[in-house]
C-alpha cells in the first residue's frame, strides 16, 4: 500500500476530488497548510509597515491506496489540479506498510477502502 | 428660542445619529455575507462611502437637492450649502434659496446633518452588491457620483420641490428616494461587473457562503436599531402622534417581514436559513419606509408579512437570472424600496398622522395616488439605472471596474489594500 | 401639543429604542459564551424572539397586561392594543380601558412600544440560558406563551394595577417583573432540557468554553449602554432630577459589581476571569434595576457589591446543582433579580425622587415594604415556575423539546439551519 | 420644572449615553489592532476602566475637578461628590461649591454623568497603547491614580475654573483635557513598558497586524457615532443652533481626514490601509474635538485634512522612535489632541456659536489665543507626562509593569486570565 | 521505529488520549482535518442556494514510537476511538528510519519518548 | 529522497526558515498543530471550571529532500528551532520513494526542488 501526500492549489480543490471520484478514488483526508516553493510570494504590509509573505495557501490531500491504485491516483491528481503554472504543487508517495480500519480493526488492503 | 425649535432640533439630530450608525449595520451585514478574504475591502468600502457622502453631499449634492429651482433640479444655493437661510425660520417666515424644506423649524446645520445621513445610505447600499469584485477607487469614485447627481437629482424630484412632489406623490422616509435610487445604481453595478468567479460555473448556481453570520446578525440589529432614527425621525418634528405611531409601524413590519421570511425559506429551502430571517427584517423595513405615517398599525402588519415573501423569491431570481448579489441587496432595497412606495397608493390613509395624501386603493382612494407612486417608480427607475449604467461604463473605462482574475482568487484585501482581515486565524479559502 | 408631552414622548421612545437596541446585546452575550458550531442557532433564536415578541404583545399581550380587569388578569381591550383610548390624556382626563398606564401623559403608541421592549427582554433572557440544545421550532412556540401570557399576567400584577401594586409592592424598572420572569422560565427550560452532551460527564462538571469572548465583552457593553434606557426610561417622563438620579445609580451598581464579581472571581479561581467580569456588570445592573429611583447612590454602591459576589458564586452552584446555563442567565437575571426587588425593602428611601414607597428595612421603615417584596418574589417565582414547566411540558410532548444527539455533536447551526456562522474558518471542535 | 431644565437634561443624559457608548468602540478598535492571544486581556482591560472610573471619580475624581479651590486643584466638596449643591439652579442663584459648573442648567447627577463619561474616556485612552505586555492589576492600578488625580487636576485648570480657564484658553470638548491627557499618559507608559518582544528586533521594525480588522472597523464606526455625544453634547444645553453647527463639524472633520489618511497611506504604503484609514477618522476626530464650536464648517474641513496627514506621519515615526503603540493611540489622541488645541488658536472666530473666544490668529485674532492654548498644550504637556512617568515608576517599583516574556509569547489571555479568546478556533501565532 | 498516524471522530480526541496515556504513550501530535470516507457527508444551504457536504471534521493523530510500542498503541487508539460506527476513522503505520530530538540533538530510538 | 517531518515551537519558525535558505532549502509546507509531549501544559479556566491543557501549539513542517540535502536540512532546523528547552520539538526522516512535480508532471528528485 501507498500513503499519497499532495499539495495543490487550494481553488484546485473540487477539480481534484471530481476527477479523484471519477477515478473511482472516494477515500481521503484534507488538511490546508502554508506553502514555500518556486511560486513568489506577495507584499502585504500593516500601519505603514511592510511584509514580505512567501507562505502561500495550499491544500494537503492525504490518500491511502493499494498498489494497484497508485498510478490512477496520481494521474487523478495531476489531472484536476495542473494549470501548467508555478504553483500547482507536488505529490508525495509514501511506503505503507499498515493500514487498520478503527470501526473492524480490519487491516491491509481491505481496510484502505 | 422657544420650545418647539428646541425640541426639534434634539429630536431631528438625535434620529440623524441613529442613521449615520447605520453605516455601521451595512458594514457588518455586507462584510459578514461575504468571504473573509474581501473582508478589508468591504470594511473599508462603506467606511470611507460616509466620508465621500459627507463631502460630496456637502459641496454639490445639498444645493442640487434642495435649491430652488426647476422640477428638475435644483439651482441655487448650489455649492458647499452655503446659498442665503434663515433658518429655523418657517414657512412664510423664511427666507432663503431653500424654501422646499423651509417647513420643517429647526437651524440650517441640522436640516443639513439629517439630510446627510439619508445620501449616506443611498451610497452605501451600492457597496453590498458590488463587493468581492470591484475596485476599491472605481468604487470610490461612483459613490462621489451618487452623491453629488445620482441621489439628489431624484431626492430633488420627491423631496426638494421637484415635480414628483408637485405631482402629489409621496414617500416618507424614502423607499424610493433612497432605497430604490441604491438599489437600482446597485443593479447596473452588478450589470457591468458580472458576477464573482465560481458563482455561476458551467450552468449551476453555487452557493458562497458568507464568512462571518454573527457580523451579520449584529449589523441587522444595528440597522433595525438606526431605523428608528430614519423612519420616525423623518417627521422633521417632534410630533408625538406621529413619531409613536411610525415607531409601531416600523417595528410591526420588521417583526412580520421576519416571520414570513423564515417561514417561506423553511417551505422553500427545507430549513429556516438565517441569512434570508436577516434579509426579511430588512425587507420589512425598506417596505414600510414610505407609508410608515401614512398607514394604520394593522396594515404594517400586511406590509411586513409580504415583503417578508417578496424577499425570498427575490434572492431565489435574482440568482436564477444570473444577477450575482453577494448579500442581497436587490432583494432588499430595490424589490421593496419599489413594493413600499406602492404600498402608499393601496394603504394609505387621509391624514393619518396629519399628512394629506389622499386615501390608497383599498381605502377607497382609487387608483390616483396609487399613479402617482407607479409614475415614481418608473420615472425613477428609468432615470437611475440609465445614468448608473453610463456611469459605471466611463469608470470601466478610464480606470476599469473590476480587479483581476488573480487577485479575486487571493482575495481583494491582500490585492486592494495589503490587509488581512483575520490576521493568525486560519481561513481555509477553496473558492 | 404643549411641550410636557413633546418632551416625554421624546424621552419614552429614545429609551425604548435603547432598550431594543439590548437585543443585540443579548445575541452577542449569548452566542459568544456558547461554541461556534451552535452560534447561527443562537443568533437566529435571538432575532426571532422580538419579531415574536412584537406580534405576541400587539395581538395579546398588551391587553392581558394593561387591560382593565381584575387583580389578577387585564380583560378589555384585549386584542390587537385595540381598546378605547385617549391618551396623551392622563389622570382623571384618561377615557378608556387602560386606565393603569394613564399616569403617563404620551401618545399610546409610545406607551405601547416602550412596554412591548421590556417584554422582549423577558423573552430574550430565556434564550441564553436553554441554547445549545433545543429545538429552534420549539423555543419560538414558548416565546408565544411567554409574550402573550406568563409575561403579561405578571406585569399585571406589577404594573397593570394587579394585586401587587395594590398591595404596594415596587419595582421601579423590572428586577421581578422581567428579570425574574425570565429567569423562572429558564429555570424551568433548564430543567426539562438537562445538561448538554459533555458537560457533567461522569460526574465531574467540564468547562465548555465559549467562542467569542471579544462578542460577548461588547455584547455587555451594549446592554450597559441599553440599560440606560432601560432604568432612566421607566420614569415614562422627562423628570430630570429622577433620570439623572437613576442614571446615576445605575451606573454605579454595575460598576461596584464589575469590581467585586472581579476580585471575587480572582480570589476563588486564581485569576480575574473575563467571563465572570462581565456576568458581574450584568448583575449589577439587573440587581438596581427595581431600586434604582428609590435608593440613594450609596446604597446603590452597596447592592452592586453584593451583585457582584452573588453571581459568581451562583455560576458555582448552578454547577454543583447539575444545571447547565451555558451563559449565567440564571446567576444573572433570576438571582439578582430576585436580589435586587428585595433591596427595595431594604434600601429604599421615601419620594427620594418623587414615588411614595415608604423606607426600606435600613431606613426605619420596618419589614413591610421588605414583606410586600418578599411576598412578590415567592409568588412571581412560584406563578411564571409552575407554568413553564407546563408550557415546556407541552411542547416537550407535541414537538419535542432537544435536538438528537448526533445534531448536537455536529452543532445546532448546520442541523436546525443548514448554515455555518463561520464558513472558512479552521474551527476545531473537539466536544 | 421649566421646559428649558427638561430639555437641557435630557440633551445632557443622551449625549453622556453616547459618550458611554464609546468605550465599546475603544475596546472593539484596540483589541481588534493586537493579536487573538491578548484579546480577552484588552477587553478585560477596557471593560473595567469605565468601572474603576466610575469609582475613582466618583469618591474623589469629581471633587478634585469641580470643587471650589485654588487656580491648580478643586478642594470644597471633595468626597463622594458630596459637597452642598443647589443645581439646577445657575449663575447667580447657583449656592454650592461647584460653581465652576454651574453655567449649565441640569440637575447635579446629570452634570456627574456627563462629567464621568469623559473621565472614563481619557482613562481608557492609555489602555490601548500599553496593551500586549502590560500586567492586568498594574493597568487597573494606574486607572485609579489617572482618574482620581491625573485627570481631575488637568480638568480643574481647563473645566473647573482653575487657572487656564481663567487665563482665557479655550478647549471645547477635550481635545486637551481628554485625549492629549490619555496621550501623555499612554506615552509615558509606552516609555516605561518598552516595546512587545519581536516589534524592534535586531534593528529592524516588523508588522504584528492586528487579529480582526472587522471588530476594528465597527469600533470606529462606534466611536465616530459617540463623538456626536462628545462634541455636541459638551454645550451641556440643547442649543439647537450650537449643536447642529458641532454635529456639521464634527462629521466634517472625520470625512476629511478619512480622506487626506486614506491617500497620504496610499501614496507612502503603495496601498490605502484599512489601519490608517480608520485611525485617520479618530484624528479628524480628536483634533476637531476643541475648536468644533468655534470654527466654521470650511475650517472644519481644512483641520480634518491636516489631522489626517498628522496621524499617518505619526504612526510612522513613532515606529521610527521605537516607540511601540500597538494601536496607535499616540498619533491620534496626544498628536492630533495637541493640533487640535492649537487649531483653536487658528481658526476660532469669535462668538460664532456664542463663546466669546476672541478671534484666532487666521481671521485676526493676533498670537493672543493661541499664545493661551499653546500655553496649555506645554503646561498640560509637562504636568501630565512627568506625573504618569512617577506613577508608572512607583506601579513598577511595588507591583511591577510587565508581564514575563514566556506569558507574553503565549499571550496574556492565558497568562492574565486563563481564558482563551476564540476557543475552537485554529490561531496561528508565530510571533 | 514506526510513524503512527491515526483519524479520528472529534468529540474522540480525549477518549483516545486517555488510553493513550493508560498505554504510557504520552507524546502526540493533533492536527485538525477534513476526511471524505463512508461516512456520508450532510447537506447544508446557503440564501436558497444548496451544497453537499462530504468533507467532514476530523482529528489525525501522528505518534512516532519504537517498534515494542506499535500494538499497544494502535491497541489504545481503538480502544478510544471505536464506536462500532461508520466514520470511527482509519490508522496508518509508516516507518520511520530516522528521530532527532531537537533540544538534545539524541538520534534514534532514546529520542523518541 | 527523504520526508522530514519537524515539529516546532511557533515563534521559531522564522529562525527555521531564515537557517533553511542558509542551508539553500526553498521549499517546505507548513501546518500548524498541537503537541503534547515532555513540555508541561498549563491551566485554563472558564467561568470557575478549570482544565489542563496539555495540547501545546506547535508548528509542524514538511520538507522532502533528495538524500544528499538530508542532513543539512536537519542542522539547519536545529540551528532554527534549538533552544536547549523542553518543547524545542522533534525531526521524523521518512524515506520518499517517489515525488512528483504537478506542473511539469517530473518525477522522482529533479521534481523536489
Ligand atoms: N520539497 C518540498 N517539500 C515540501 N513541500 C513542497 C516541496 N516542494 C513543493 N512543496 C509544496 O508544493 C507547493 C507548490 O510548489 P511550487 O514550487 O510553488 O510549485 P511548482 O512545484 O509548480 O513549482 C509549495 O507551496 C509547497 O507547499
Ligand atoms: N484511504 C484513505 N486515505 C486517507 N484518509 C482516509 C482513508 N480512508 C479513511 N480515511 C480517513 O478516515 C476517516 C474515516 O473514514 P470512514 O470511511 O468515514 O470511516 P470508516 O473507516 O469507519 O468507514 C475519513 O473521514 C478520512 O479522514
Ligand atoms: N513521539 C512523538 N510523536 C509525535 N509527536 C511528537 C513526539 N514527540 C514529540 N512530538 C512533538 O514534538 C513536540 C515537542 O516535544 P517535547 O517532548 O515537548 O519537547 P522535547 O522533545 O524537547 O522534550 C511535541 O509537542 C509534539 O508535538
Amino acid at each position: 500500500m501507498k500513503l499519497i501526500i499532495a499539495y495543490i492549489q487550494p481553488y484546485k480543490l473540487n477539480d481534484v476530488k471530481q476527477s479523484l471520484y471519477k477515478a473511482e478514488v472516494f477515500k481521503m483526508s484534507v488538511t490546508n497548510s502554508l506553502g514555500c516553493g518556486q511560486q513568489k510570494g506577495y507584499h502585504e504590509s500593516y500601519r505603514g509597515v511592510g511584509m514580505e509573505v512567501n507562505l502561500l495557501k495550499k491544500v494537503r490531500l492525504e490518500i491511502a491506496v493499494n498498489e494497484d491504485f497508485v498510478e490512477r491516483t496520481i494521474k487523478a491528481i495531476i489531472e484536476g489540479a495542473k494549470t501548467g503554472q508555478i504553483g500547482d504543487g507536488k505529490i508525495f508517495v509514501l511506503d505503507l506498510p499498515e493500514c487498520i480500519r478503527i470501526r473492524t480493526e480490519e487491516r491491509g488492503g481491505q481496510a484502505i477502502g | 428660542m422657544e420650545p418647539k425649535v428646541i425640541m426639534d432640533t434634539m429630536w431631528v439630530l438625535i434620529t440623524a445619529m441613529l442613521v449615520f450608525f447605520m453605516n455601521l449595520g451595512f458594514a457588518a451585514v455586507e462584510s459578514g455575507f461575504a468571504r473573509a478574504k474581501n473582508c478589508v475591502n468591504i470594511m473599508s468600502k462603506n467606511f470611507i462611502v460616509f466620508a465621500v457622502s459627507s463631502l460630496g453631499f456637502l459641496t454639490v449634492g445639498w444645493g442640487v437637492m434642495f435649491g430652488d429651482g426647476t422640477g428638475l433640479i435644483g439651482l441655487k444655493g448650489l455649492f458647499f450649502a452655503g446659498g442665503a437661510d434663515n433658518s429655523p425660520a418657517m414657512g412664510e417666515a423664511y427666507k432663503g434659496v431653500y424654501s422646499a424644506i423651509s417647513w420643517t423649524g429647526v437651524p440650517f446645520w441640522a436640516k443639513f446633518f439629517f439630510q446627510l445621513v439619508f445620501c449616506g445610505t443611498a451610497a452605501t447600499i451600492v457597496s453590498g452588491a458590488v463587493c468581492e469584485r470591484i475596485k476599491y477607487v472605481s468604487f470610490i469614485v461612483f459613490s462621489f457620483i451618487m452623491t453629488m447627481l445620482i441621489y439628489p437629482v431624484v431626492g430633488h424630484w420627491v423631496w426638494g420641490g421637484g415635480w414628483l412632489s408637485k405631482l402629489g406623490m409621496f414617500d416618507f422616509a424614502g423607499s424610493t428616494v433612497v432605497h430604490s435610487v441604491g438599489g437600482w445604481a446597485a443593479l447596473a453595478g452588478v450589470v457591468m461587473l458580472g458576477p464573482r468567479i465560481g458563482k455561476f460555473d458551467n450552468g449551476n448556481i453555487k452557493a458562497i457562503p458568507g464568512h462571518n453570520l454573527s457580523l451579520a446578525t449584529l449589523g441587522t440589529f444595528v440597522l433595525w436599531f438606526g431605523w428608528f432614527g430614519f423612519n420616525p425621525g423623518s417627521t422633521m418634528a417632534a410630533d408625538p402622534v406621529a413619531i409613536g405611531h411610525i415607531a409601531v409601524t416600523t417595528n410591526t413590519a420588521a417583526a412580520a417581514a421576519i416571520m414570513s421570511a423564515t417561514l417561506v425559506s423553511y417551505l422553500l429551502i427545507g430549513k429556516p436559513d438565517l441569512g434570508m430571517t436577516l434579509n426579511g427584517c430588512l425587507a420589512g423595513l425598506v417596505a414600510i419606509t414610505a407609508p410608515c405615517a401614512f398607514v394604520s398599525v394593522g396594515a404594517s402588519l400586511l406590509i411586513g408579512l409580504i415583503a417578508g415573501v417578496l424577499v425570498v423569491l427575490a434572492v431565489m431570481m435574482f440568482d436564477r437570472l444570473r444577477l450575482d448579489d453577494p448579500v442581497g441587496a436587490l432583494s432588499v432595497h430595490l424589490v421593496n424600496g419599489i413594493f413600499g412606495t406602492i404600498c402608499v397608493g393601496l394603504f394609505a390613509q387621509d391624514k393619518l398622522t396629519g399628512t394629506a395624501t389622499g386615501n390608497g386603493l383599498f381605502y377607497g382612494g382609487g387608483f390616483k395616488l396609487l399613479g402617482y407612486q407607479l409614475t415614481a417608480v418608473v420615472s425613477v427607475g428609468l432615470f437611475v439605472f440609465v445614468i448608473s449604467i453610463v456611469a459605471w461604463a466611463v469608470i470601466k473605462g478610464v480606470i476599469g471596474l473590476r480587479v483581476s482574475r488573480e487577485e479575486e482568487l487571493r482575495g481583494l484585501d491582500i490585492g486592494e489594500h495589503g490587509n488581512e482581515a483575520y490576521s493568525g486565524f486560519q481561513v481555509f479559502t477553496t473558492e
